[in-house]
């Protein structure tokens, strides 16, 4: 038992929220720039401030109760969206070195925490008493659910190919080729259905500013909102390391360019997925409901079945076998 | 899902173009010179003629004149001239009709006040707003 | 007489000698007329000039077009024939008048009797030589000592335009409905209904559309008091 | 047993995707809609009752205050009811700056539906790229007529100014800049497989439907009825440029769509040959006395606005003031047809059909 134990999550916490401040102000600026803007400049040097200016305005803010909501569901949907998706990273290998919680089933614990958020989005959208809010639960609630199934599905591939739930072992699995090209089937079915586990764009329906107003949180204010906001960001934390580690060989240096340090490989891939949640972000529409639950049920499943299929298979085929 | 990943590329490839946003509180934004901003008023070409009062699609001028004090001269000289920015939609019709372009248009469109009373304009603001005047006026009354 | 009766007879009564007219050639005539009524232009503003003069109620009627006989109107035969299908169909009296409004691209209009006027809608739309599938407007004018309400029919298939005039008392106000024949009608009624006061019987939802249903009066009236004087 | 029950959703008067503020009853059952009723009147201003003390030019701002994203069409409508029933001849570069500004002004308004619409369906980049051109004819206008939104530039005989010194080519230059623009939208938006998803197939309705809705410019033409009055009822020079009316087949968004897209491009085509055709000199200004009377009588003009016809009947008694002055609103026309799309639908579908019928709330008001 170490000083680490105990101050190693403090510190990742403190990481993660200063991982927040500065990937809210990126998302801004990355869409700003995509859109021949200039993104948030007026805060501290080039916008830096800007996050923390607007977390401080949101931790000032009146905090509002709507006279008919369920008030001790209301108050205690934020935390339960929140701790789930903060607990998730403790089974996040960094580095070989730098792993919280090195657990045998690291994927399925992370799985299935995860799952527990949609339970806060729903309580949160049930308990303010608004139409709107309720239908983006009820939104959130159908989608994470269906999501869930080829998510898991998904990383079967994985899991047969390193042989353990455990994420350290699956990285270590990948030194010699990554995932993502054994496991290009599943690893489009996992971005995608991750997509829609992070409710963004395009599958953003649970908020869906144009049609729900704000969805489930729209009768949320001051901290209240913020820790929905920051459920969402550090999600995105999680999930761009998650598919770090299972698809695109965690830590491990391409080209074998190993004088950059382990942390710094894994920090670049995993920028470059949050970059391209971004960037899907700028472009795509919203998809709608129902075609939403078609996607999943009717593509990305049987996808994820055949890729099943297709890893068993070829793990018994000679010569590339080693891959899957 | 080539439709997709097309559309990507054009939102990528924005990204390293030029911004086209002003910086605009920071840096002051030209207006064209025919921009139709904030009324300049001068009380010396007033011949009281009241027509911008009378043409006036939301009734914004105000105007009073009395006789000219010189007995030698005919006229009227102008008494007090307020303009309601509250209600003034800087249609331009004002300038269009003066004869003497008394009342012309200037290129500040800055008016956003604390108060509704600021809004409300008298002569001695609208004469002192005398920069940036537009150089061509009452063209359809030239004309 | 108003200025729109005396064309209407000007009109029927220069119907002796109609020059024939090709259905294709419609526009380029119109075209034609219009630059020789724009030559007559000055004629006229002297004539309005005139008009102001006559002040009163209503403008006299422009007494130097008189004068100068007007070429008939390519559309008369139309106008005639139009006249002549639904006096037939729905029985005499029911256009009260007819004329060519020559500014407006002789555009066809008839004034058709108010307790005829439902009937006469579903004459236009279904009678095949009528067709008008096409409502594109729908006013209410208040001339003070009548009102009006003002169809604007266009035929798809004929590509011709035709206007109808509906009058009625001012006291309880009311003209039949075409929600049935033209949906188009339903809250161009509505906002008669709100502006004027006019009653539509036979609309299955008529209430106020741009006022608050609480408003007092119909503010398009000429006799409407403003609700406050000031403003 | 469960029990369910219909839920009543008030969509407006202040929601994001209403474009203004609309008021929209919906009942839904989970997320089909039963029944839907649109509530208007909020932004109602009183134009035709104002119009009856105004004279003829005092109107003309008031005009750019309807239909606020094309205020010149708006401007048109006014100037050309009262010189149809004066029977002025405007002057040949008053009729080609007329022509220019409203085809400008028609991208532009095109532009802003592209984006709020896209902005309707989850994609927030088109929104600032429409935006960014229109920028630019913004600013045309500005050079023009002194202002950006409400231009009240058109005067009845003519127009308030001439061009000033290279305004033209700047046109010019901007009618090739838009077509390598309308690529890029097509490449950004035309084959997104999202997008043809959400509208392919939605919110259609048949062409006789959309005739007795009274229907009007693109939600008309989608369902293909070949109606532009720029062709069908020519003002103004119209009838000198070449231009194609692109037509719908089933009225659904995405032919909507692409036939606003279409429109764009036939709207710079129109430029081209107005710019290269424009008269060297001449006045702006046709000889009109200061005070406007209008000849007894009454018309009904129309124009193709970028929503649909717009409509103006004029009955004037010989004053300088109209006796009465009616708008046909197209958005007012066009919005009649939405509780009808609406039933039976998505709830995820009704910002999409609102959108697509491309309404603003100044001018269903007035």
């Amino acid at each position: 038992m170490s000083a680490m134990t105990f101050l190693g999550p403090v510190v990742l916490l403190l990481l993660v929220l200063g991982f927040v401040t500065i990937a809210i102000l990126f998302e801004r600026k990355v869409l700003g720039w995509m859109q021949g803007r200039v993104g948030p400049v007026q805060v501290g040097p080039w916008g830096l401030l800007q996050t923390v200016a607007d977390v401080l305005k949101l931790l000032l803010k009146e905090d509002i109760i709507p006279g008919k909501a369920d008030r001790i569901l209301f108050k205690i949907a934020p935390v339960i969206a929140f701790v789930p998706a903060f607990a998730v990273l403790a089974v996040i290998p960094y580095t070989d070195r730098i792993v919280f919680a090195d657990i045998g089933v690291g994927l399925l614990y992370f799985i299935a925490i995860s799952s527990i958020t949609t339970i806060g989005i729903l309580v949160g959208g049930w308990s303010s008493n608004n139409k709107y809010a309720l239908l983006g639960a009820m939104r959130s609630a159908a989608q994470m659910i269906s999501y869930e199934i080829p998510l898991v599905m998904s990383v079967v591939g994985v899991i047969m190919a390193a042989g353990s739930l455990n994420l350290t072992e699956i990285v270590k699995a990948q030194e010699s080729l990554w995932f993502i090209l054994p496991q290009l089937i599943g690893f489009v079915v996992f971005f995608v259905a991750s997509l829609a586990e992070l409710n963004r764009t395009p599958f953003d329906l649970p908020e869906a500013e144009s049609e729900l107003v704000a969805g489930y949180h729209v009768e949320y204010t001051g901290f209240r909102f913020a820790f929905f906001m920051l459920a969402e960001y550090v999600y995105v934390f999680a999930m761009a390391g998650l598919t770090t580690v299972l698809y695109l060989g965690g830590w491990n240096p391409l080209f074998g360019w190993t004088f950059l340090p382990p942390i710094v490989w894994f920090a670049a891939k995993f920028l470059l997925i949050v970059f391209i949640l971004f960037w899907i972000r700028a472009t795509l529409p919203r998809i709608r409901l129902d075609q939403l639950m078609q996607l999943g049920w009717k593509v990305l499943l049987p996808l994820a079945l055949v890729n099943i299929f297709l890893s068993a298979l070829f793990k018994e085929v000679s010569g590339i076998g080693n891959f899957f | 899902m080539m439709g997709l990943l097309k559309g990507m590329g054009v939102t990528l490839k924005t990204m390293s173009k030029k911004k086209v946003t002003y910086q605009y509180p920071d840096e002051p934004v030209g207006m064209p010179d025919r921009f139709r901003g904030v009324q300049h008023f001068d009380p010396e070409k007033c011949i009281v003629c009241n027509q911008c009062v009378r043409v006036c699609p939301t009734d914004c001028i105000t105007l009073t004149g009395r006789k000219h004090p010189d007995p030698g001269k005919r006229g009227k000289i102008i008494d007090t001239y307020d303009i309601n920015f509250e209600i003034c939609i800087l249609c331009d019709l004002c300038t269009e009709v003066c004869p003497t372009e008394a009342v012309v248009m200037t290129n500040h469109f800055e008016l956003a006040a604390y108060s509704r009373d600021d809004l409300f304009k008298n002569m001695e603001w609208l004469h002192e707003n005398n920069t940036e005047i537009r150089s061509e006026n009452n063209v359809n009354a030239k004309r | 007489m108003t200025d729109r009766e005396r064309n209407g007879q000007r009109d029927r009564g220069e119907r002796e000698n109609p020059t024939p007219k090709e259905a294709g050639n419609r526009e380029k005539d119109a075209g034609e007329a219009k630059t020789k009524a724009a030559a007559a232009a000055k004629a006229k503003a002297a004539a309005a000039g005139k008009a102001k003069a006559a002040g009163a109620k209503r403008p006299s009627p422009r007494k130097k077009k008189k004068e100068e006989p007007l070429e008939p109107s390519p559309k008369q035969p139309l106008l005639d024939q139009y006249v002549q299908t639904v006096t037939e169909k729905v029985g005499k009296e029911t256009v009260e008048e007819s004329y060519i409004n020559r500014p407006n691209g002789h555009l066809p209009s008839m004034v058709i009797k108010n307790d005829r006027w439902a009937e006469t809608a579903r004459l236009l739309r279904e009678e095949e030589s009528f067709a008008f599938d096409y409502l594109q407007n729908l006013s209410g004018v208040d001339y003070e000592e009548h009102m009006e309400v003002v169809y604007h029919l266009y035929s798809m298939k004929h590509r011709q335009g035709l206007c109808i005039r509906v009058k009625t008392d001012r006291e309880g106000a009311s003209v039949p409905s075409v929600t049935e024949i033209w949906p188009a009608a339903g809250w161009n009624e509505r906002e008669v209904y709100d502006l004027l006061g006019i009653d539509f019987p036979g609309h299955s939802d008529l209430r106020r559309i741009l006022m608050p249903d609480d408003w007092v009066g119909h503010p398009l009236r000429k006799d409407y008091e403003p609700y406050d004087r000031e403003v | 047993m469960i029990r369910t029950e219909e839920m009543l959703l008030n969509v407006g008067p202040q929601h994001p995707s209403t474009h203004g503020v609309f008021r929209l009853l919906v009942k839904i059952d989970g997320e089909k809609i039963t029944e839907a009723e649109p509530v208007i009147g909020y932004l109602h201003r009183g134009t035709e009752k104002l119009a009856e003390d105004l004279t003829y030019t005092q109107i003309i701002p008031y005009t750019d205050r309807m239909d606020y994203l094309s205020a010149m069409t708006n401007n048109y409508t006014i100037v050309h009811a009262a010189e149809t029933l004066m029977e002025v001849e405007i002057p040949e570069r008053a009729e080609f700056l007329r022509v220019i500004v409203m085809e400008l002004n028609r991208i532009a308004s095109h532009l802003v539906w592209f984006g709020t619409y896209l902005l309707d369906l989850g994609a927030v980049s088109p929104f600032l790229y429409a935006f960014r051109e229109r920028e630019e004819i913004l600013d045309l206008f500005n050079e023009l007529c002194g202002a950006r939104i409400t231009y009240n530039y058109m005067r009845v005989g003519g127009v308030k100014w001439d061009a000033p010194e290279g305004w033209i080519d700047k046109v010019k230059a901007l009618a090739d800049k838009m077509k390598e623009k309308t690529e890029e939208y097509d490449r950004l938006v035309s084959g997104n497989e999202i997008f043809i998803n959400r509208t392919r197939g939605i919110g259609g309705y048949s062409a006789d439907d959309a005739l007795a809705y009274g229907l009007s410019g693109v939600n008309l033409r989608a369902a293909g009825v070949k109606w532009d009055l720029r062709k069908d009822r020519p003002y103004s020079i119209y009838n000198r440029f070449q231009f194609d009316v692109p037509v719908g087949e089933t009225g659904d968004l995405e032919d909507k769509y692409r036939c606003r897209m279409e429109e764009i491009r036939q709207s710079i085509r129109i430029l081209d040959q107005a710019v290269e055709h424009f008269p060297e000199a001449g006045p702006v200004m046709a000889k009109v006395g200061r005070v406007i009377r209008v000849p007894a009588g009454e018309a009904y003009t129309q124009i193709e606005s970028p929503r649909g016809e717009l409509g103006c009947y004029l009955v004037s008694r010989g004053k300088d003031k109209p006796y009465r002055l009616k708008f046909r609103r197209p958005s007012f026309n066009n919005l009649q047809i939405l509780p009808k799309l609406l039933k039976g639908e998505n709830v995820a579908n009704l910002v999409a059909i609102l959108g697509g019928i491309d309404i603003v709330l100044g001018e269903v008001d007035a």
